[in-house]
Formats: structure tokens, C-alpha cells, sequence
């Protein structure tokens, strides 16, 4: 079963208003070809879950620029002023949550989990609304999944049935993220015939990927 | 007196002092990156970037960068050998689980009963707690690097009044004024440096600061 | 009249006519694991085993056993290209968030709301649920397969009186009587073996089998 | 750091009582050296976090054989007759737990979570003695960490500061238990030198492992 699709065929499949989540960490391991064509499409009102927001000219940070999100969901947004800007003149919908917390969160969706609880945030502002459990005489928040529509994330490698492997610090966010969306497209440096990649050193089972977009 | 860069690598020197042979620690961005330049040639420190690896090393000379490579400040780095590279679960997973010996961050504020503010003031544009949150309440051993006040200011309080970035967090705070221990009681001297007397010292504090009967000279 | 081999057969090349292609799948041990050797040809099926791997392969010849590569039931079995080996989080993450399309499994009981009873007979040695119950409740479908009665006594029934594996997950039975729905009415017979008439699959059959009005024939 | 230390070393540290979690299923990816010598040891009265029991000749079957458990947690002992008899004689006390729960349980304690939510075991016998929680109109167990004073854990190949790689599928519980006690011993098929292991194949990172000892 060949996964691989066009770049067109992806962001077809993007609404105005989709959840998306897109792998990333400050642009490194993000999947820029996809972010582009999401910029030419000008597909509007979209969640985005993502580590960061980027910079202006780099990563999501393009489609901050272009107002292209309602809502998002991020640990940082230091490194893109008008993120902040946006937040500020409540123009979009930014929620901050802390790093392990959302990591945890979306790998929690992705393994059919129905929340889990954490120490971090406790007594902080991040406690707010939340369901705080006392287990064992600690407490703890009860952080629920957080999943998309579409997981748009990046591989250095996969093969044609979307097993992937990576390179370096890119890997970040990608692998959770490949589990917790309805529909999951990887853009891959580089796509090789299947048996290509040693069966014990894939980082993400093919099960997960539903498309594969080659860069060129 | 010291400038603000001699001040930085003297509380960046006194910091490296603290690690031990085979620790697992993170550093924050600005002060506690500085840390990396000390460790004592006798012993084997590996440092965690939360975005995903262990055994982070020096900057590539020019030319040598590698983008897909780089720290959680978005700067190009290296990794040395023995390194591993992981996903942002598993950098969490190692965080959260005790498994980062120390983690050094900077702070607005630390309260003497070891709460902590570094992430958010009221009013002005909120940057994230990134994975500050999940450092604190997760290493093994906090510590808080960073001036002993802000312009004068006292940053050592009886209680924040700033948003908390964690609650009870800090074990140790290292100053170019001093090194102080937060324990039950509060906050206790451990060490003094010799340019500052305990009174100057405590004047810069809010709190109480209890003298350790073993105060001893800051030396780094 | 099947015997024993013939009837197993029969159920797991029907189990066979509902795998899609591209599908994960994840056969129990027993009648399931037959379902592998009638996989249409036309169809390309990955085969997942919850001890670590999808691209579960056929058993080796004779002195090519690789014992680090093993099943669920520790048989020593292959992994096909384009396989991938995992640990026991991630496979079980596969299995509870919904990436395996289809399990197959055998039964002691199956009620009409489609709870199920597999993995216990009280005052019987306890051997352990191992992964049904995360099966069960993760999978996409799930499929039983198994004969339609326990040496005439029905398995098929209104309510479980066995300890539960799993509440309201079974989605298809399929037996050598028939193929019955589990739907929001109860059991919908919707294939009859052409052996069989409808009567004596519910006399078969304790609680009530409603028949579909697009009632097939099984072919297999 | 060099890690290794010899299989004496390592066993001399598991006392009676101690709390022991040992990877592998059914007996693939069992640390073998070390269960043989905690057979010589004689050590009593261990608690066993494990998958299964093996079989009475392999993995940790050994162990059940010379009655060195008070206290068994397993996913199915079907495999082992002795394991069942001192059950149901009430010679061992012995927690059955649904795999993909235990494995969650033990990646919990190794990952600093406190609890996490499944669906797995509702309205069955797992339920009893659990917080259940409705979330989002769903319902689920509250299912708490599981840890162990000592992980003995199985790898292909360790470098000398523990970081790990598997081969086929030894990896099974290995990985989450090398998180989750408080002393993690690797038994290794082959240690080589740092930087002989890719930074981006390594399984198991060296921080979550203590000791290694080397298959001879």
C-alpha cells in the first residue's frame, strides 16, 4: 500500500475551521512544504496545536502572519511577536501550556488514553478548571488528550507504507503527534521502497501515517 | 565590583561546582547556559536539551552548522559522542521522571518557602512557560541561578507575587551575593562572597536569611 | 457434517472475507490465528503482535528460527518487509487508541449488548486477560470468531454469566452457523450457512436472533 | 561514566524482599545471567513485576520454581502450571493486570506521571478497588504507577553508558521498565564503546540505566 499523495492532494483535504497539529520545535523538524501550501491555499479560522509559533518567517510563524488560526495551542510563543500581538488584541485564542503537559496530552490521544495525571502546574495559573486528584497523599492534575483533525508533521525518512526514522533534534513533537490526529500526513525528506528501513530502528510504526508528501 | 558578564561567569562558575561526576542536567536559556563552560575537567556531566537529546555539546565552528541540530533556544549545537537523541515524550518522560539530576533556571522571584516565579508578569505580552514547569517539578535538584536582585530590588521573598511558575520547587539559589539553601525553615546562607558582608547580603533579601553555622567564602 | 479442522477452517476463511486492505490486524491465539493463511490475495493486510511488531510473517522452516523474534504465544515466527519492531507502551498504545482496524478473538460467552467473557472460569486455574482486554476495548472491530456452542450448549446469550473481558465491545461473531451483527437491537443474524436453517441457529442460540432482511448465504 | 559492573556485583544488591521488575515475554528478552544467579543466590521473598511467569524451565519461571516470590504482578501466567498451583494453594499472592495497563503502569513510574485513565477493565474484575472516572461523558479507570526498587532489563547492545539497542522482539517491557525502579541493571548480548551506537537509533537513553552487565 503506497501512502505517497501530492503536495495538492494534502492541503485539499484542509478545511477552514480543521484542527491541526503540526510537528516542530522553533521550525527545526517542521514540515515546511505543507506550511506553504497552506499559505497559498489560505485556509482560515484553523486550531493549530504545535510546541511553538515559530518565527515570522519561519515554521508555523508564516501562518501566523497570514491570520490563518483561531485558536492556538502552544508552550512558547517568545520567539514570534506577532503572536503575542495577535493574543494581546484578542484576536486569536492563545491557551499556554506547559511542554511535558502537551506532549503528554497529545501522545494521551494517540494511545487511547482518557487523561492522565501530572505534578506539573500545581498551584499555578495552569491549575485553573482543571479536575486536581489526590492519589497516594500527592496532588496532581488531571490533564486530558488533546487531538486534531490533521497531524501534519515531518520525517528525514520514510518508506512508501509510512515507517519513519529521523535525524537529530527534528524528531520533537513529530512522533506523538503522528498517533493523535484522524488523518496524518508526513512530509518525508526522502521516501524509500519498503524494506529499506531496518524493522528495529523505525521512531514511527506506518500504522500512524495515513499520507506521505515527498519534498523535492 | 564586578560588570554584568563578570558577574554572569561568577555565578555560572560557583553553579558548575555543584555538579556531580555521571549527572543528567538541563539549563535554562541566558545565565545557567553559561554553566556549560565550567564543568571541572574531572568530571563526566551529560546535559539534556528538553527539545530532544542528551549530550549536548559545543557550538559548531562557522560553517558546520547542522540545522537539524539545535538546542531549545533554536540555536545550532552539536551532540557529543554517547549522545541520544528522543522524542519530546520521552525528553519529558525523562524530566518529569526524576531522571535530570539538576536543572538550572533563572527567576523573577523565589519565596523562602521554595515557590518560584520566571515565566509571566501581569500586563505585559505572556511568552509561555515552555517546559519550565515540567523542570521544576520534575528534577531531581532545582536551582535558581541569577543576580540577587533586580536593580536593587529584592527577588528573594517572603512570598511571590508574581504568577507561580511551580510551587516548593527551589532547593538552591546561587548569587554573585551568596549561595542559599531553601529549606523547611527558609532560607539559609551557605556561603558568603567576600565582597558582600551578611548584612549587606540580607538587606538585598526580603526574607529572613537564617546564617548557617558553617557559613563559609564563596569561592570559585 | 465439518469435523473440528474442517469447521475452524470454514470460520477463519469467513473471518478472512472482512479484512480491507491496508488494514492492522491482531489475531487471537487458537481458531484467530488461522485467519492469516486466507487473506485474499488481492488484499494487503498487516498482521500486529502485541509483544512488539506489526508485519507478523509465517513460521519459519525448520532450522531458521530466530528466537528474538517471537509471537504473542512465544512460537518463533518472521517479520515481513516493511515490518517494525516496538516495545510494549507503543504496542499497546497502537491497540487502546484505535490503530489496530480489526481483532479477532475467541470466546466462552457473548451477550446480546455485546459484552464479552473470554479469559475466566471461576474456581478454574486463572491464567490472565494478557492483552483481550486492551484489545477489546481498543480496537477499531472486533471480530469473534469461535463454534457457535460449546458441545451443544449455547454461547450466544442474553446476558454473560461468566466474569466479563469486556462490556458492550463485541462488533461480529462469526461461526460455523452463521454471521450475527452486534447491534443496539441485539444479535442480527445476517449469513446463514445454507447447512443450517434459521431455526436451528437459534435453538442454538439463547438469546433472540433477529434476522436481517438482507440475509445472505455464507459463501466461503 | 563506564557502567559495567560483574554479575556478582549486580546481584549482590537484590536482598530479600526486594521489589524486582524483569523484562521480557515469555522468556524473549528475559535477562537469563541474571535470573540464574538470583537462582543461586537463593534471594526470598521477591515481589515480581513481569509480563508472565514463563515457563517452568525458562525466564523467570526459574524463580517461581525455587518459590523465591511472595508477591506476583503479571498479564497471564497460563504458561507456567507452578505459577497457577501456588496461587491457588495461596503460597504466592498473585495480581493478574491487563498488558497494555501494565505496560502503561510501568512507563507511568518511569515518566513521573501519577495515574492515567483507561477504558481497559471497566464493569470487568479489574475494576474493583479503582477510582473510576466519568471524563467527557466517558468512563475510565484511574490506573497508578507500578515501580520496583530494581528493573532487570535485557538489550541487544548497551555502549558503556547504558544507552540501549534491541534486536526483533526482546524489546517488549525492557524499555519502560529501564525508567521505572529505583536501580536499573541492563544484561547486555554485546557492550561496545560511546559513540559506537547511532544518537538517533538508540532505544533506551544511558540516563534511565545504573549498572551493565555483560553477557559472557
Amino acid at each position: 500500500m503506497d501512502k505517497r499523495i501530492t503536495l495538492k492532494e494534502a492541503v485539499d483535504m484542509i478545511k477552514d475551521g480543521s484542527v491541526i497539529m503540526v510537528g516542530g520545535f522553533l521550525a527545526c523538524g517542521t514540515p515546511d512544504k505543507l506550511i506553504d501550501a497552506l499559505v497559498s491555499k489560505g485556509v482560515k479560522d484553523l486550531t493549530l496545536i504545535c510546541n511553538d509559533t515559530g518565527t515570522p518567517e519561519r515554521g508555523v510563524g508564516k501562518l501566523v502572519a497570514t491570520k490563518q488560526f483561531k485558536t492556538i495551542y502552544a508552550t512558547h510563543i517568545g520567539t514570534n511577536k506577532e503572536t503575542g500581538r495577535q493574543m494581546m488584541a484578542g484576536e486569536t485564542e492563545v491557551h499556554l501550556i506547559p511542554q511535558g503537559t502537551m506532549a503528554e496530552q497529545i501522545r494521551a490521544a494517540g494511545y487511547g488514553l482518557g487523561g492522565f495525571l501530572t505534578a506539573t502546574g500545581v498551584g499555578t495559573e495552569v491549575e485553573k478548571g482543571k479536575q486536581v486528584l489526590e492519589v497516594d497523599g500527592k496532588t496532581y492534575l488531571l490533564e486530558k488528550p488533546l487531538k486534531a483533525d490533521f497531524a501534519l508533521i515531518y520525517a528525514d525518512v520514510a518508506d512508501t507504507k509510512g515507517n519513519l526514522k529521523y535525524r537529530g533534534s527534528t524528531r520533537n513533537f513529530n512522533p506523538v503527534m503522528a498517533a493523535a490526529a484522524d488523518v496524518t500526513i508526513v512530509e518525508a525528506r526522502k521516501v524509500v521502497p519498503v524494506g529499506e528501513i531496518d524493522a528495529n530502528d523505525v521512531v514511527v510504526p506506518g500504522a500512524f501515517v495515513n499520507y506521505i508528501v515527498e519534498e523535492k | 565590583m564586578m560588570d554584568k558578564q563578570q558577574t554572569q561567569e561568577f555565578i555560572a562558575k560557583r553553579v558548575a561546582q555543584e555538579l556531580q561526576d555521571g549527572n543528567v542536567v538541563n539549563l535554562g536559556i541566558g545565565l545557567p547556559t553559561l554553566v556549560a563552560n565550567f564543568v571541572p575537567a574531572d568530571k563526566s556531566v551529560d546535559f539534556q536539551s528538553e527539545n530532544g537529546f542528551i549530550g549536548l555539546g559545543p557550538v559548531p565552528a562557522d560553517g558546520n552548522e547542522d540545522w537539524n541540530i539545535v538546542n531549545a533556544g533554536g540555536s545550532c549545537v552539536t551532540i557529543l559522542p554517547g549522545g541520544v537523541f528522543f522524542d519530546s515524550a520521552t525528553s519529558f518522560g525523562i524530566i518529569r521522571g526524576g531522571h535530570v539530576d539538576i536543572t538550572v533556571l533563572g527567576a523573577l522571584q523565589v519565596a523562602e518557602n521554595g515557590d518560584i516565579a520566571n515565566y509571566m508578569i501581569p500586563g505585559k505580552m505572556v511568552p509561555g512557560m515552555g517546559g519550565a514547569m515540567d523542570l521544576l517539578s520534575g528534577a531531581k535538584k532545582v536551582i535558581v541561578a541569577m543576580e540577587h536582585t533586580a536593580k536593587g530590588n529584592p527577588k528573594l521573598l517572603k512570598k511571590c507575587n508574581l504568577p507561580l511558575t511551580a510551587v516548593k520547587a527551589v532547593d538552591l539559589i546561587i548569587t554573585e551575593m551568596g549561595v542559599i539553601e531553601v529549606t523547611p525553615e527558609g532560607f539559609v546562607l551557605v556561603e558568603r562572597n567576600p565582597e558582600y558582608t551578611v548584612e549587606q547580603i540580607q538587606e538585598a533579601t526580603e526574607a529572613t536569611l537564617h546564617v548557617s553555622p558553617k557559613l563559609k567564602e564563596m569561592a570559585v
